[in-house]
């Protein structure tokens, strides 16, 4: 049984940890804004999930599951929200007003 | 006896409080700033006047308990002793300064009745909360920097008084005062973290940040351990930093110039002195054995610098109260002095730096206030166009002059006895030197008193009177300056208490030995005549009044005649080189090099 | 233990090369956005080393409300950014300047390996003198007890701190209500997160000031959490903020102090010193203080972030 | 080589980094950002001087992880120094909408000078 | 279990930390916050990864509260970058000041 938990914890932990390893790799080679944004909010809930999810079995308090849950839940919520309102920046009809000068900032320093 | 009972019958009942005693002055102004807040509206100061009146008083009873006890008032706050707790004390150092802080922030407090009044019909202006509220900010910072004993606490206590200070500095809300606030702010906070840095090494080391213990344990070393060397070295930076000692003085004048004057008379006379006194504690309390000569001589040479450097500056001027911030530049200088000259007369030296903190703190505050009285009534305050204001504000000119008397050194005030004191200090141990820099910058103080004085006096008024000031301005500022003339006659058993709390300082008999023949006629005139050439020197510089007309070319002939080519083409050169050495950037150098030249002398001498 | 080594290996070359960027890049926002990041991964720094109310703390204030601060601020100073580059002090100044830092790190840096070993330290005797406090928690109990006088002074000092904010209000103004947060949003998106996120925030907020007498957690971190909810539903335009004039306002800014200094009076009588607890009480008493101060304190930072008081209508901008 | 001293040295550079940036970063948030960078390296010494000191006693077997007089303290610092962040920002934020800089020195003419007041002003000349 | 959890902490750490490379390169404001907002999910997985090898159980608050927080950071970015375009607001009267707020404008006095 204890086994059984372990393998679990270690399977998705790692899991988590490349679901991480696949936000950043995304964040890093796709192409826009818009892009980087969907693949990261994707990735790194689900790493986050699936790391609580690993770490479930190892807590024996179920107040301690209850915050690891809880810490899940609030990166979800608030993920979607800033997900949407960046979303929102960065489709807004006059995006090019909203990002020109961080794109001037930007070229700048490159 | 029965002149020291007629000294303690009034405050018996706060004496018998022990230590607990020291829990009003440190509490009180914490009250004053919260209840303003939730006060506010317009009678707002004279709420703050009774308050302030308080705290005289208990002031004056812990400056009576510390004098007639014999020894400094101790108390653990909590019931907690440290290492753990945090104990508050009041030796005689700190008693002086509770004492004087009370006297000027109350001063003050008269003063800016007037100026900072709220006109009939707004129920709450933003310049008399923000400067009532601040006032007692300061004051609050100020008596828990004077009485806490935890280098921690003290941290915090520093921090009360900048943020209290630095909005005081922008009040008027014009883009230079807000350029000159955020500056002081600026380097203050790097002061502070330089502190804070040399207390956490403190506690690593030592694993206590009582001053008595850190005392104690320092005291049973063999030698320095090298973190102790480092935080001596960042600590005294630090607060260097924060006291605005030349060559770190970049923010002091435009923050203390353009700030109203009930603020600029606080921030001159007070604010700089919280930072000094820590220096004082650091070296005189947690590391007695450590101030060695090569550092006292780099503290030494700095205050000599500013006194020549900040005196040169101020006879440049064109505003008065640049002029005046510029001179506290030069007499915070005054106050390094006692370091090279406390190695083998400890007593005379501290009695004569807190003689000096005393004594510019009181002038200091008559003359900036003096000064705001000037440009309130004339609408300017160009030293130039000051002429015949002697006519206008008598009183104020005279309060001028008193002090300015005091900052000069002339018998009887604070400043000439301290100038007795720390010569007879230089005497004692042979540094030839830094006496020859105290007659230069007495010399250098005249002559910018005397044109400014010479201006005020000459003339026709040469401008209209944009507003009268109150009569209690007036007063409360004469008050100050005579204050300050006046205390070279206190009685020497009064010096006794600067050396109450600390072994082997015995202030009254220094001070009686140095007195002896001190004052006189004869002595009278060796001082002053030096003076009177200088005076007479200026005078010839001003524009008469027959000779209004061309004044300008008048003066630039005098100038070029009488002082030569080399002494405008030297102020042009020492002007350039204050505004170098104030740029952000070159007053971060110099802080970074003196810090590892003091950690390095430090540790030379360990 | 190696591999908390590399842990730890990690988080310090990650803190370096951030605090790195936040001083080397060019434009202030992407210098403040670093260092939102690196605030973030201090919190790790200091769970890693047995700091968890510390860690607490630097999440909340380091990375919450600092960051709001300097992301506003870098956004309203970036039209005057470009300027900035011609009082930039000449490159032999910056390579001494350079120079003489790095003589100062390194000197620090043996100075921390000169540290006395073994550490001496409090802890023991922290621990000894905790029961009379009452409370479990021992850094509640050096907070709140045996250092009072700190955290008294210093939930002062927030006051003149807020007086120096709102100093800077043009005169006209003054009374109004504060004006620096962003300007309502109209987006859907914001407004049900700070529908949704305050509850819990104020749950966790509070749960942070009742665990923090025996767990970790305690009044400032708590009132933080509460003035990022509160701040959250301001920007979001579901409430507005409360007017500098507002008597009620300044009551409940300067309570916690006020209870704080009556309580420590009250023992001046009650246990024969001033800020000491009488015998028994000290726990309940803590717990009172530590929730008037929270409310306070959670008020007096929220403010702090909000601003000077501009013209009465938020969106009627200042002249 | 243990945690802690690797946070120690890091605090070290932390201080010198702030430093520099404090000085020699022209714009006045990015002083404002620069101070905060030595005050958390100053914290963070503070924070391993904690952590050795529990160190040293868990050694000992007595279950203490970190000595909290330290920690105490810099939360107290850590609220401190976010009360001066927000004045500083306060300040500047006024200085930039009414004078149109955000530097400490006037572009190009160095540091405000107090000789800029000083020619006379003729005005008076009554 | 301890080391492997240690471990997972400092792989996530690592991934994490290479997406500041994002940070580095930009372009965008949002590009770099979305770096910053990585490194924050990732920190709060390395928390919680950390708290539950060590065993303290209120590590998992921290991580709560660096949650929480970082959603009000995000929040303030989103909300602090349109206010230089005065975007979202009807009007952009704060910015009156010199220069206002366009590249362009300012070049030309």
């Amino acid at each position: 049984m204890n086994l059984a938990l372990d393998i679990l914890t270690i399977v998705a932990v790692s899991l988590g940890a490349i679901f991480f390893l696949a936000g950043t790799v995304g964040l890093l080679r796709f192409p826009d804004t818009l892009t980087r944004l969907h693949a990261l909010t994707k990735a790194d809930n689900l790493g986050l999930g699936l790391v609580v999810l690993g770490l479930l079995p190892q807590v024996s308090a179920p107040l301690a599951a209850l915050g690891l849950l809880a810490v899940w839940l609030l990166a979800l919520l608030s993920g979607a929200t800033v997900g949407q309102l960046l979303a929102g920046t960065a489709s807004a009809p006059d995006q090019d007003r909203a990002e020109t000068p961080a794109r001037h900032a930007g070229a700048s320093h490159d | 006896m029965d002149s020291s009972s007629l000294l303690v019958s009034p405050f018996t009942s706060l004496i018998e409080l022990g230590g607990l005693l020291l829990v009003i002055p440190l509490m009180l102004p914490v009250i004053g700033l919260l209840l303003a807040l939730m006060l506010g509206g317009r009678f707002l100061g004279r709420f703050m006047l009774l308050l302030l009146l308080l705290g005289l008083i208990a002031a004056l009873a812990v400056a009576t308990a510390v004098l007639t006890g014999g020894d400094a008032l101790l108390y653990h706050l909590g019931g907690w002793a440290p290492p753990l707790g945090v104990a508050l004390k009041a030796d005689g150092l700190s008693a002086i300064l509770l004492l004087v802080s009370a006297v000027v922030i109350l001063a003050v407090g008269i003063y800016a009745q007037r100026d900072f009044r709220v006109p009939p019909g707004a129920p709450e202006t933003r310049a008399s909360l923000v400067f009532w509220m601040l006032l007692m900010g300061v004051w609050a910072g100020l008596n828990a920097a004077f009485l806490g004993q935890d280098l921690f606490t003290l941290f915090v206590a520093l921090e009360l008084l900048t943020f209290s200070a630095v909005p005081l500095v922008a009040l008027d809300g014009r883009a230079e005062t807000l350029a000159a606030a955020l500056r002081y702010l600026l380097f203050a906070l790097l002061g502070s973290v330089l502190y804070l840095l040399g207390a956490v090494l403190f506690y690593g080391t030592y694993a206590t940040l009582d001053i008595a213990l850190l005392a104690e344990r320092i005291a049973g070393a063999p030698s320095l351990p090298p973190p102790i060397v480092a935080a001596a070295a960042l600590m005294t930076v630090g607060l260097l930093a924060k006291t605005a000692l030349f060559p770190l003085h970049l923010w002091l004048p435009p923050a203390h110039a353009g700030a109203p004057p009930a603020a600029s008379a606080i921030l001159s006379a007070l604010v700089v002195k919280a930072s000094f006194f820590l220096i004082l504690r650091i070296w005189f309390d947690v590391l007695p054995g450590a101030l060695n000569p090569m550092t006292a001589q780099i503290l030494g040479a700095l205050g000599a610098g500013a006194i020549l450097f900040g005196n040169l500056i101020a006879l440049r001027q064109a505003r008065l109260k640049l002029l005046i911030a510029y001179s506290t530049v030069a007499q915070i200088g005054y106050l390094f002095l006692i370091f090279p000259l406390a190695a083998s007369a400890e007593s005379l030296a501290l009695t004569g730096g807190m003689l000096q903190v005393v004594s510019h703190a009181c002038a200091k505050a008559a003359m900036f206030m003096a000064a705001g009285l000037l440009a309130g009534t004339l609408g300017h305050d160009r030293i130039r166009d000051l002429g015949g204001s002697i006519r206008v504000l008598p009183i104020t000119v005279l309060a001028f002059g008193l002090a300015g008397l005091s900052l000069i050194g002339i018998q009887p005030s604070g400043g000439y006895l301290t100038k007795t004191l720390l010569t007879a200090a230089v005497d004692g141990t042979g540094q030839w030197w830094w006496g020859l820099v105290m007659q230069a910058g007495g010399l250098l103080t005249a002559a910018y008193l005397f044109w400014v004085l010479g201006h005020a006096l000459s003339g026709p008024p040469s401008g209209q009177v944009v507003a009268r000031p109150g009569r209690a301005q007036e007063l409360v500022v004469l008050a100050l300056a005579l204050a300050a003339l006046l205390l070279g006659l206190l009685p020497p058993a009064l010096f006794d208490l600067v050396g109450v709390g600390r072994a082997g300082l015995d202030a009254s008999a220094a001070v009686s030995t140095a007195m002896a023949g001190a004052f006189g006629w004869s002595k009278l005139w060796g001082d002053v005549w030096p003076i009177l050439v200088v005076g007479l020197l200026v005078l010839g510089m001003l524009p008469w009044p027959d000779r209004q007309a061309n004044a300008s070319e008048r003066l630039a002939a005098t100038t070029s005649s009488v002082t030569g080519h080399w002494a405008a083409a030297l102020g042009a050169i020492l002007e350039r080189a204050d505004r170098g050495l104030r740029k952000w950037p070159v007053a971060g150098l110099s802080l970074l090099v003196l810090a590892l030249a003091l950690a390095a002398a430090i540790a030379t001498g360990s | 233990m190696t591999s908390a080594l590399v842990v730890d290996a990690a988080l310090a070359l990650l803190v370096l090369g951030l605090a790195l960027w936040v001083i080397s890049t060019r434009a202030a926002y992407s210098a403040v956005v670093g260092f939102v990041a690196y605030g973030l991964l201090m919190a790790i720094v200091w769970v890693r080393l047995a700091a968890v109310d510390v860690a607490m703390t630097e999440a909340a204030l380091g990375t919450g409300l600092t960051g709001l601060l300097l992301l506003g601020a870098a956004a309203r100073l970036a039209p005057y950014e470009a300027a900035e580059v011609s009082s930039r002090p000449g490159r032999g100044l910056r390579m001494l300047i350079g120079l003489l830092c790095a003589a100062i790190a390194l000197g620090l840096a043996a100075v921390v390996l000169m540290l006395p070993d073994p550490a001496p330290t409090l802890a023991l005797l922290v621990a000894e003198n905790l029961p009379p406090t009452g409370v479990g928690n021992p850094v509640t109990g050096v907070l709140l007890a045996h250092r009072a006088i700190d955290t008294l002074l210093e939930s002062v000092v927030l006051i003149p701190a807020l007086i120096g904010v709102w100093s800077v209000a043009a005169d006209p103004a003054w009374g109004g209500r504060p004006g620096s947060l962003p300007r309502p949003q109209s987006g859907s998106a914001l407004t049900l997160l700070a529908q949704v996120l305050p509850p819990f925030g104020i749950l966790i907020g509070i749960h942070l000031v009742w665990n923090g007498a025996d767990d970790p957690g305690g009044k400032f971190q708590g009132a933080t959490v509460l003035a990022a909810m509160w701040i959250l539903v301001l920007i979001a335009g579901l409430r507005e903020p409360p007017a500098v004039r507002d008597q009620r306002l300044r009551v409940l800014l300067v309570i916690g102090a006020l209870v704080f200094i009556g309580i420590g009076v009250a023992g001046i009588w009650l246990a024969d010193a001033f800020l000491a607890y009488p015998e028994g009480y000290a726990k309940p008493l803590i717990l009172a203080i530590e929730a008037v101060l929270t409310l306070s304190i959670a008020l007096t930072l929220g403010l702090l972030l909000a601003g000077p008081p501009a013209n009465d209508h938020r969106s009627g901008g200042r002249s | 080589m243990n945690g802690p001293t690797l946070f120690g040295l890091c605090g070290a550079a932390l201080v010198g980094l702030g430093l520099y940036g404090l000085i020699c970063q022209p714009g006045a948030l990015r002083k404002i950002l620069a101070f905060n960078l030595i005050g958390s390296g100053v914290f963070l010494l503070f924070g391993v001087i904690a952590k050795r000191g529990g160190g040293a006693l868990s050694a000992a077997g007595l279950g203490v992880d970190g000595d909290p007089v330290p920690q105490a303290l810099i939360i107290t610092g850590l609220v401190v120094a976010f009360a001066a962040t927000s004045i500083a920002v306060a300040l500047l934020l006024r200085l930039a909408e009414i004078s149109g800089r955000s530097t400490l020195e006037r572009a190009g003419s160095g540091s405000h000078s107090p000789t800029h007041e000083r020619a006379p002003a003729p005005e008076r000349a009554a | 279990m301890t080391e492997f959890l240690l471990g997972a902490a400092a792989f996530v750490l690592g991934t994490v930390a290479l997406g500041l490379i994002r940070l580095l390169r930009g372009p965008g404001h949002a590009d770099r916050m979305l770096a910053a907002q990585l490194l924050g999910t990732g920190g709060v997985a390395a928390l919680l990864l950390l708290g539950v090898a060590t065993g303290v159980g209120a590590i998992v608050e921290v991580a709560l509260l660096l949650a929480l927080l970082a959603a009000f950071a995000s929040v303030a970015f989103v909300s602090g970058i349109h206010r230089p375009d005065g975007l979202g607001t009807a009007s952009g009267t704060e910015h009156a000041a010199p220069g206002s707020s366009d590249e362009n404008k300012r070049d030309t006095p």
